[in-house]
């Protein structure tokens, strides 16, 4: 794992004896002692991370000097953007960066240090002492391997697997063992990885934003899982972007930035009153049961620090509205104590105090279009059904909508639900089985896609791309041209854009790409597949404000699909709740959700983790 | 939150950069498409590098060693041996890229038909592609060449009517996979007609598995076609082709070895050629 | 048959001889090997080269020509006397012969072979086409009848394909519905020296020394004969002592690598192997005899002969195989002219052999023709294709070349089959009722000297139409270890040795 | 099970189709030669009525479409015909030859894959420069000159192994039971032969094996590489496998598909390599068969082998189609 080369500067960096407290200073480091000595070391905590620096090569500086503590029985939430290092982090203290990964500092499970031992010792370390439940389920079950074999593989026999099986929470185990991966719904096959990860108890359990992939009821029942699952001896550390899950079960949270600790402490304590301005953007931003609808949700400017070239001072310095030309660009703060348990790493601290959550104040919406009662789309008794004879299953059943022009509608439910197909049809990508569906005057409807990367080409330019629905009204090239980069600017994008491919652009730069692309001719409908549910909390907020100020500047109505009710709360005026292909509620948004009348409503409704609220 | 998790053990970057992909590619590989644009260029200028005529004997005479009289010695008949592998290689690389280009060119078209149509015409064309990927190629030479008499069309023909069926295949699951992607249903909701659909959004798609698989299958195709020459089921003589001129040397083998080895060896450098630039061309595709 | 699907097909059903073969002498095992499976064992239905050795070593017939001459003398019949009117032959049968089955050998055995071979019509059934009738007056007396004159009819008996003797008990037990030709398709039921012990369709045949043979006890126990398809690997077979002899098709470039080896031995035979040019007379442009003339001066064949054979061939100088007729009487020669056509088309055709040789010759003869002006395509053809040219001459190609041998030593199996009206190895229907008559007059005259002179004078007349180029008569190259003794060579049986006389001093 | 029996009820309509397709396409090719059987059959001075009475019994006078109907009642019942050459019905000889060729082709599939997964594990971890480039030249080596190599070194150069046939000269073959030697003599105890048949397998199998094994080898090396930067992977060393159960329990199956659909691709290619290889080495199986009944064109000699070669190939694919689909359980739909 370690280089000769690095091995050698981890030694020449390893000065000082090691500082057992949970936060240290930069300069903390420690003398390499022998693998065996290593081994045998007793230790308070379940991980100590000292001045951890990874690289990979091209020039990517994922982590620049992490410190961080787990005690034993704690646990942890790691949180910050995508990019910012938290699943590197993780991977360094199971001993699992790949082998190109260039690495200094140390690692320390239960006193082995996971950087510097050889392969054998790290190996026997993660067999004694770590768990690890990694973010898709999908992808890290061995598919050709019976679930049971995998589990017992972690546990040792096919017997405490079925335990394992049982304790997370799986119904009738000794069936499950015999089957395949494929065979098990998100849930269980996260509970599967959950049930390896707690396997011989061990110190440590690093779980890699576990519940992201999930929807949100079966996100909560995995969350309430890790609550069960917390004891005195098991420490966990929990990766994820979202506060809001942070908060519903960690102890203590570290906010990562730029591949560097922002601010560390006691979750309620930063959660309540965030001493960064990163922590304190984030919170501002994140899209919550009470922000308002009115106003565009404030946001955090500019793009995520580029891991390629990291600055000298302060990474979040060109985002921050405290940041100070002299003071934040010069050198890398440092983390320093602010109570006993609290820590931060900015300049600015003292000076910002308790300014620190004010964000760039948001413009208001722009004016709305007339609301009239004329139709947008029209569906009546549209049904679906997929599948063989013998394998038929009806994914939306008779429904009727309504998108009243210039308005929104959301439509909700669980996963699987029906919701895509019901959109599909919308937008005259699927052929209803019965049922009609009409479009109001206008241009055809357009949609947006959840993964906005791949519903781009990607061997083909974006401004082709683009180009591509104008052709059908028959512009001439540069009358295309033009519109693209109007549209472009319309949505915040340079002209070069229009060179780019897919691949080369940043998450929030395709998002804006594929809206950019759909209101290049301005549809009379707008659909939207859960544009939001794969981007963390800053993008979110980015692309909700664009959609809606989008919406309402072209005089679009607009089909919202999302399984979360803070985002259907934020961007629509109506809503319909989807549950196994038939609406089983809907009404005007607010007063839905203020009282919701129907059990499913009430279920996704209190499955959104939220600050307001907190289980044990 | 990137969906697709960038921490792979050796993945790529998150962004791959042109540098990164062609730093990919070895050294070797690099030399065997360097030797292939030297066959190629040897395959098409070999009437004017050959020093002499492939069919005359040379004034050495018969069964001259290399060195006297002839560069790569002359064969049973006195003819100039390194004329006539020139003239083989030409010959051979141009049969494999003539099966491999009727592949891809027969098997894109009825992969992607089969794959955007659907149905039942996709049902039937691959019914088709099955049963012709079940024939055995060499064996369907051997009997067409009984049959009809040794000649390089027949045989071609025989090995090009087994080798298109798996480019359908292969487009057939790339374009399914591709059209599965939401750029296609992007591309629709576009406005984008169905041709114009499957040539700039899904086809794009297929080729760097076809242009991976083709690289690899020349190297192949090349032993193959030799094999096959070897057996007699080539063209007829006194055309050069390195397998026949292999056969007809190993008559000769232990007193004048040459005759056979120089052709032989020649199979043998065009065959790691193609494979080196087949193993080049696929970690330069692969990794985009 | 189930004995046939076994690849392991051996003659364990074969009484007497493989259970205890005893005899005098040098035991030991000769090991040879063809470069192909033989086609069938069976005498009546054989009529190719490959397998001469073994069918002329486990069965016999009545006469056989003399080693080396073309002297018939007595073989199972100690003599023969032939009437004045050449219709009526009369064979005394020799005393104390046995089949390998025990059955002793007498005049009813001859019947019944003759007659097998009538009831098989197969190929070589041909010779005894023109028997009438035959008399067994005594157990040890046989008398045949013709139809009309054959002169060549000793011949046709003395032929390696002629007719053999097969044991009449073992044709009732096996006979089945195919007058035995299963059962004979992997075993024998012959009266030679040697005996099948196995015949593994290639893979091996084994002969083993018959115990009850009449004649001088032949000196190795056992033969051995590998099927070896690859020449080079015969070679390094026999330099690494596995094999004992390569009996042809030894590529004569080669020769060199094995004359400094003092382990082994070359031995060159003549044969009546003839190299032949056909022409195709029956359709354009070769119809043309003056386009065949120019042909003729344009290969050069002196020149061709030199190069391709070397030392082992020589330019023919009958269209007769030396041997069979004196080359004096009917010569043939073809001196090289300067020729300039104009980009005449020409299909040639050619069979192949495993020396290379053909193609050798083929391959030359279009340089040389290709240099005169002529777009010759050459291409490799079979034996079998080559049979259906005379039912479809336009289809055939313009020239052919074959090497082939006479049935017998006898000019009118040579000139009948290869120029005569409907000839078997007539290809392209070549026609002359002036050359026909002279054959059929030469073959009903019991004066040996004026059938020759007949056959001369056919031939004669045959060659001014240029319907064939005789181009070479071919040595038979042999290369044997030195330990090996007694190998003799008849030149009618290309590429076969008499094992009898064959014994080994290492 | 539903599964199971549509695969094999899919698999034998497969078979039946490419036989069919293989009759109609050898029956075709057959009538366009202008060979004449019967001539070839009754020699080169047979008379015209017994030409015509022999035709008369092949069904050559009757019409095409008969003698197709004819030709393929006769095929459907396992009636090939009579081999031209050796008089024999065509299936009779088949049946002797096919031992051989099916003895040499399993082993030489044992030991490409063998020899192919090996390497392909062992060069899958390590960058694996040389090997690499080894296992290219390994693939590019045409069959005839490698057969030829192998019989130079290993029996004339260093005599270690024979090169000639299935058996020594004077080693009688074991007792009959499936006509494979090696497996006949360890049957049967005769552990002098079973040594002398393995022997004589090596040379020939090798040759087979090499270029394949190579292909095989290349595919598992690159799927394995693949297959081991996946989530599952990851998750495997975090539950502290060793990497050798990582590379064998983990990888490997996941990684089967590419090498088992490349390995299905050569056994198209190893049915021509048979005829070489036999061909090289005496070895007396069908290739060699072939190769003889093409040289003395004994078309129903041809045309039987090419539906038994046809038919093994749709027989061998289905294996591979079952062998991923054990390999990867949602193929089992
Ligand atoms: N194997 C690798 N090779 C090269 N770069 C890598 C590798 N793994 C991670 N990186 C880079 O390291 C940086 C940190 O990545 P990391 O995956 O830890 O972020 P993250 O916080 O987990 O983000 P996400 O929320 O998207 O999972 C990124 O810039 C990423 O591109
Ligand atoms: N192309 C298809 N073929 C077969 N079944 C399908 C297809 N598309 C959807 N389904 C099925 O129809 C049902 C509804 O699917 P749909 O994608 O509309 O749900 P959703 O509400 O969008 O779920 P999610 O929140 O997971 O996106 C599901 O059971 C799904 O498995
Ligand atoms: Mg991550
Ligand atoms: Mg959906």
């Amino acid at each position: 794992m370690l280089r000769p080369q690095a091995l050698v500067l981890a030694n020449r960096l390893a000065l000082d004896p090691p500082q057992p407290l949970s936060i240290a200073r930069r300069t903390a480091a420690r003398t390499v002692a022998s693998d065996a000595s290593v081994l045998r070391a007793p230790s308070a905590n379940a991980l100590e991370v000292r001045d951890l620096h990874v690289s990979f090569p091209g020039g990517v500086d994922a982590l620049r000097g992490v410190d961080l503590t787990v005690g034993r029985g704690e646990v942890v939430g790691l949180v910050g953007e995508s990019g910012s290092g938290k699943t590197v982090l993780g991977l360094a203290a199971l001993g699992l960066l790949p082998p190109k990964a260039i690495v200094t500092g140390t690692a320390r499970l239960a006193g082995i240090d996971m950087v510097g031992a050889d392969d054998a010792v790290r190996r026997q370390a993660r067999r004694r002492h770590a768990g690890a439940v990694f973010q898709d389920p999908m992808t890290s079950l061995n598919p050709t391997m019976r679930v049971g074999r995998q589990v017992a593989e972690a546990a040792g026999s096919l017997d405490v697997a079925i335990d394992l099986l049982d304790r997370a929470g799986i119904p009738d185990p000794k069936r499950r063992i015999r089957q395949y991966p494929h065979e098990l719904s998100g849930g269980l096959r996260q509970r599967v990885m959950i049930a390896m990860a707690i396997a011989g108890s061990p110190d440590l359990v690093v779980a890699d934003e576990p519940t992201t992939a999930l929807d949100v009821t079966v996100q909560a029942q995995i969350l309430a899982l890790f609550r069960e699952l917390r004891d005195a001896t098991t420490s966990f550390v929990f990766v994820t972007h979202d506060l809001a899950v942070a908060r519903e079960v960690a102890d203590r949270v570290v906010v990562l930035y730029g591949g560097r600790v922002a601010e560390t402490g006691p979750t309620e304590q930063v959660l309540s009153a965030p001493a960064h301005p990163y922590t304190a953007a984030l919170l501002v931003a994140r899209l919550g049961a009470h922000s308002r609808s009115d106003v565009p949700l404030p946001t955090l400017p500019g793009e995520p620090p580029d891991p390629r070239n990291p600055l000298a001072g302060c990474a979040f310095a060109p985002r921050c509205t405290h940041a100070n030309a002299t003071t934040c660009v010069g050198e890398l703060p440092q983390l320093e104590h602010i109570s006993i348990a609290r820590s931060v790493a900015c300049v600015r601290r003292t000076e910002i105090g308790a300014h620190v959550t004010e964000l760039r104040s948001a413009e208001n919406w722009p004016a709305e279009p007339p609301r009239t009662s004329e139709l947008a789309l029209q569906m009546r008794g549209v049904t679906k059904a997929f599948g063989g004879i013998r394998s038929r299953r009806v994914a939306v059943d008779a429904i009727d909508l309504d998108v009243r022009k210039g308005s929104c509608l959301a439509l909700v439910g669980e996963s699987g639900c029906g919701k895509t197909t019901t959109l599909r049809m919308a937008v005259g990508l699927e052929t209803p089985d019965s049922g009609t569906v009409k479009h109001g005057q206008g241009n055809p409807p357009q949609l947006v896609f959840q993964d906005a990367g791949a519903s781009l080409t990607p061997w083909m330019r974006i401004g082709d791309l683009m180009e591509e629905p104008l052709r059908n009204y028959g512009l001439p090239a540069k009358e295309r041209a033009a519109r693209v980069h109007e549209t472009l600017a319309l949505v915040g994008l340079p002209d070069a854009i229009a060179d780019a491919r897919g691949a080369e652009l940043s998450g929030g730069q395709r998002q804006r790409v594929a809206l950019a692309r759909a209101v290049v001719v301005p549809p009379a409908l707008l659909a939207c597949d859960e544009p939001i549910s794969a981007l963390d909390v800053s993008l979110a907020a980015v692309v909700l404000n664009l959609l809606g100020r989008l919406r309402r500047e072209l005089g679009m109505a607009m089909l919202f699909v999302t399984h979360d009710l803070a985002a259907a709360r934020f961007i629509s005026d109506e809503i319909a709740v989807m549950s196994d292909g038939v609406v089983v509620e809907r009404g005007v948004t607010d007063e839905v959700l203020a009282a919701p009348a129907h059990e499913v409503t009430q279920v996704l409704l209190a499955a959104v983790p939220d600050f307001s609220k907190r289980a044990g | 939150m990137a969906v697709a998790d960038p921490v792979l053990l050796g993945a790529t970057a998150v962004r791959p950069s042109r540098v990164r992909t062609r730093a990919r590619m070895g050294m070797w590989e690099l030399a065997g498409l360097v030797m292939l644009g030297l066959v190629s260029v040897i395959a098409i200028f070999a009437p004017l590098l050959a020093p002499h005529s492939t069919t005359q004997p040379v004034a050495a005479g018969a069964f001259a060693s290399p060195g006297h009289g002839a560069l790569l010695g002359t064969d049973d008949l006195g003819r100039d041996l390194l004329s006539r592998t020139l003239y083989g290689i030409r010959s051979t690389w141009l049969s494999a890229l003539a099966v491999v280009g009727s592949g891809i060119v027969i098997g894109t078209l009825v992969g992607t038909v089969a794959a955007t149509v659907g149905g039942v015409v996709d049902m039937l064309l691959m019914r088709i592609t099955d049963l012709f990927l079940a024939l055995p190629g060499p064996v369907l030479a051997i009997v067409a060449v009984v049959a009809l008499g040794p000649s390089l069309p027949h045989t071609l023909l025989a090995v090009a009517a087994v080798w298109w069926p798996w480019y359908a295949r292969i487009v057939r699951a790339e374009v399914r996979a591709v059209l599965a992607r939401p750029h296609v249903d992007a591309a629709r909701l576009a406005g984008t007609r169905r041709f114009a659909l499957a040539r700039r959004h899904l086809l794009p798609g297929a080729v760097p598995s076809v242009l991976v698989t083709g690289s690899l299958d020349v190297g192949n195709l090349v032993l193959t076609l030799s094999g096959l020459s070897f057996l007699g089921l080539g063209a007829p003589p006194p055309t050069p082709e390195l397998g026949a001129m292999t056969a007809n040397g190993l008559t000769y083998l232990f007193g004048q070895p040459w005759v056979a080895l120089v052709p032989a060896c020649a199979v043998f450098v065009l065959a790691f050629a193609a494979n080196l630039a087949g193993d080049g061309v696929r970690d330069l595709l692969d990794s985009v | 048959s189930s004995s046939g699907s076994s690849p392991a097909a051996t003659t364990s059903g074969a009484p007497t001889s493989s259970a205890a073969p005893v005899a005098a002498g040098s035991s030991g095992t000769l090991h040879l090997a063809f470069l192909s499976d033989m086609s069938t064992p069976d005498p009546d239905v054989f009529y190719d080269i490959e397998g001469n050795t073994v069918i002329l070593s486990a069965y016999e017939g009545l006469v056989a020509y003399k080693p080396g001459s073309t002297t018939i003398e007595p073989d199972l019949a100690t003599s023969y006397t032939e009437s004045k009117d050449g219709l009526t032959y009369t064979f005394k049968l020799r005393h104390g012969v046995k089949f390998h089955d025990g059955t002793p050998f007498n005049s009813a055995a001859v019947k019944a072979s003759f007659q097998r071979r009538l009831d098989v019509n197969n190929a070589p059934s041909y010779m005894l086409a023109p028997v009438k009738t035959m008399l067994t007056p005594d157990p040890y007396t046989f008398v045949v009848k013709l139809k009309q004159v054959v002169t060549p009819f000793l011949d046709y008996l003395a032929s390696s394909w002629g007719p053999k003797m097969l044991s009449p008990t073992a044709l009732k037990k096996h006979g089945g519905k195919d007058f035995g030709q299963t059962y004979l398709n992997t075993h024998d039921i012959g009266t030679g020296p040697y005996t099948l012990t196995a015949f593994v369709r290639g893979d091996h045949y084994t002969l083993t020394r018959f115990a009850g043979y009449w004649g001088t006890p032949p000196a190795y126990q056992t033969i051995d004969i590998k099927i070896t398809p690859d020449m080079n690997s015969q070679i390094l077979a026999l330099k690494s002592g596995d094999q004992d002899a390569i009996l042809h098709s030894f590529p004569t470039p080669e020769l060199a690598s094995v004359q400094g080896d003092s382990d082994l031995k070359v031995d060159n035979f003549d044969s009546y192997l003839t190299a032949l040019l056909y022409m195709n007379v029956s359709k354009a442009p070769l119809s043309d005899l003056a386009l065949r003339k120019e042909i003729a001066e344009a290969i050069d064949v002196p020149d061709l002969v030199k190069q391709v054979y070397g030392a082992y061939g020589s330019v023919a100088q009958s269209m007769y195989p030396k041997g069979i007729l004196d080359p004096s009487l009917a010569p043939v020669s073809y001196p090289p002219k300067a020729v300039k056509v104009n980009g005449v088309k020409l299909s040639f055709g050619y069979t192949a052999d495993d020396s290379g040789l053909q193609q050798r010759l083929a391959e030359l003869i279009q340089q040389k023709l290709e240099a005169a002006g002529f777009k010759v395509s050459v291409r490799e053809v079979q034996n079998a294709q080559t049979y259906g040219y005379p039912t479809d001459v336009k289809h055939a190609p313009d020239l052919l070349l074959e090497t082939n041998t006479p049935d017998a030593a006898h000019p009118d199996t040579w000139g009948r089959i290869v120029w005569g009206t409907g000839g078997g190895l007539n290809f392209f229907n070549y026609s002359n009722p002036k050359v026909d008559a002279l054959m059929d007059k030469g073959r009903a005259n019991t004066d040996k000297a004026a059938s020759d002179q007949d056959y001369a004078k056919a031939g004669e007349l045959m060659a001014a139409d240029y319907p064939i180029l005789f181009l070479a008569s071919s040595q038979n190259v042999m290369v044997w270890r030195s330990t090996v003794t007694g190998v003799t060579f008849r030149p009618e049986e290309p590429w076969t040795v008499p094992l009898a006389t064959l014994a080994g001093t290492g | 099970m539903t599964g199971m029996r549509r695969f094999a009820a899919e698999r034998v309509s497969a078979l039946f189709a490419v036989l069919f397709a293989l009759t109609a396409v050898v029956f075709v090719l057959e009538r366009q030669v202008p060979a004449n059987p019967v001539r070839a059959l009754l020699g080169t001075s047979a008379s015209n009525a017994s030409i015509a009475a022999k035709r008369h019994q092949l069904y050559l006078d009757r019409s095409v479409t008969t003698q197709f109907w004819h030709f393929l009642a006769r095929a459907v019942h396992g009636d090939l015909g009579l081999s031209l050459h050796t008089r024999r019905a065509v299936r009779t000889d088949i049946g002797s030859f096919l031992p051989a060729t099916v003895e040499l082709a399993l082993t030489a599939a044992v030991l490409a894959a063998v020899l192919g997964v090996g390497v392909g594990l062992v060069t899958a971890r390590g960058k694996g420069r040389t090997t690499r480039l080894g296992l290219l030249a390994a693939a590019s080596v045409p069959q005839f000159l490698l057969g030829l190599v192998l019989l130079l070194v290993f029996y004339s150069g260093l005599h270690w192994l024979p090169g000639q046939g299935r058996l020594s000269s004077g080693v009688a073959a074991p007792p009959a039971l499936t006509h494979l030697y090696t497996v006949d003599a360890l049957l049967h105890g005769q552990l002098g032969t079973w040594w002398d048949a393995v022997k004589h397998l090596l040379l020939p199998a090798l040759t087979l094996a090499i270029v394949p094994s190579a292909a095989i080898a290349r595919t598992l090396r690159s799927s394995l590489q693949t297959t081991m930067r996946a989530d599952y992977i990851r998750t495997a060393r975090a539950k502290a496998l060793s990497e050798r159960k990582v590379l064998l329990r983990h990888a490997l199956r996941n990684s089967a598909q590419a090498p088992l659909t490349m390995a299905g691709l050569q056994v198209g290619l190893l049915l021509a390599g048979v005829v070489v290889v036999e061909d090289i080495f005496g070895f007396p199986g069908l290739g060699l068969y072939t190769v003889r009944s093409i040289q003395t064109f004994d078309l129903p000699a041809v045309a039987g082998v090419s539906l038994v070669l046809g038919a093994s190939y749709v027989v061998i694919n289905a294996l591979v189609d079952l062998a991923q689909a054990w390999a990867d359980p949602r193929l089992r739909v």
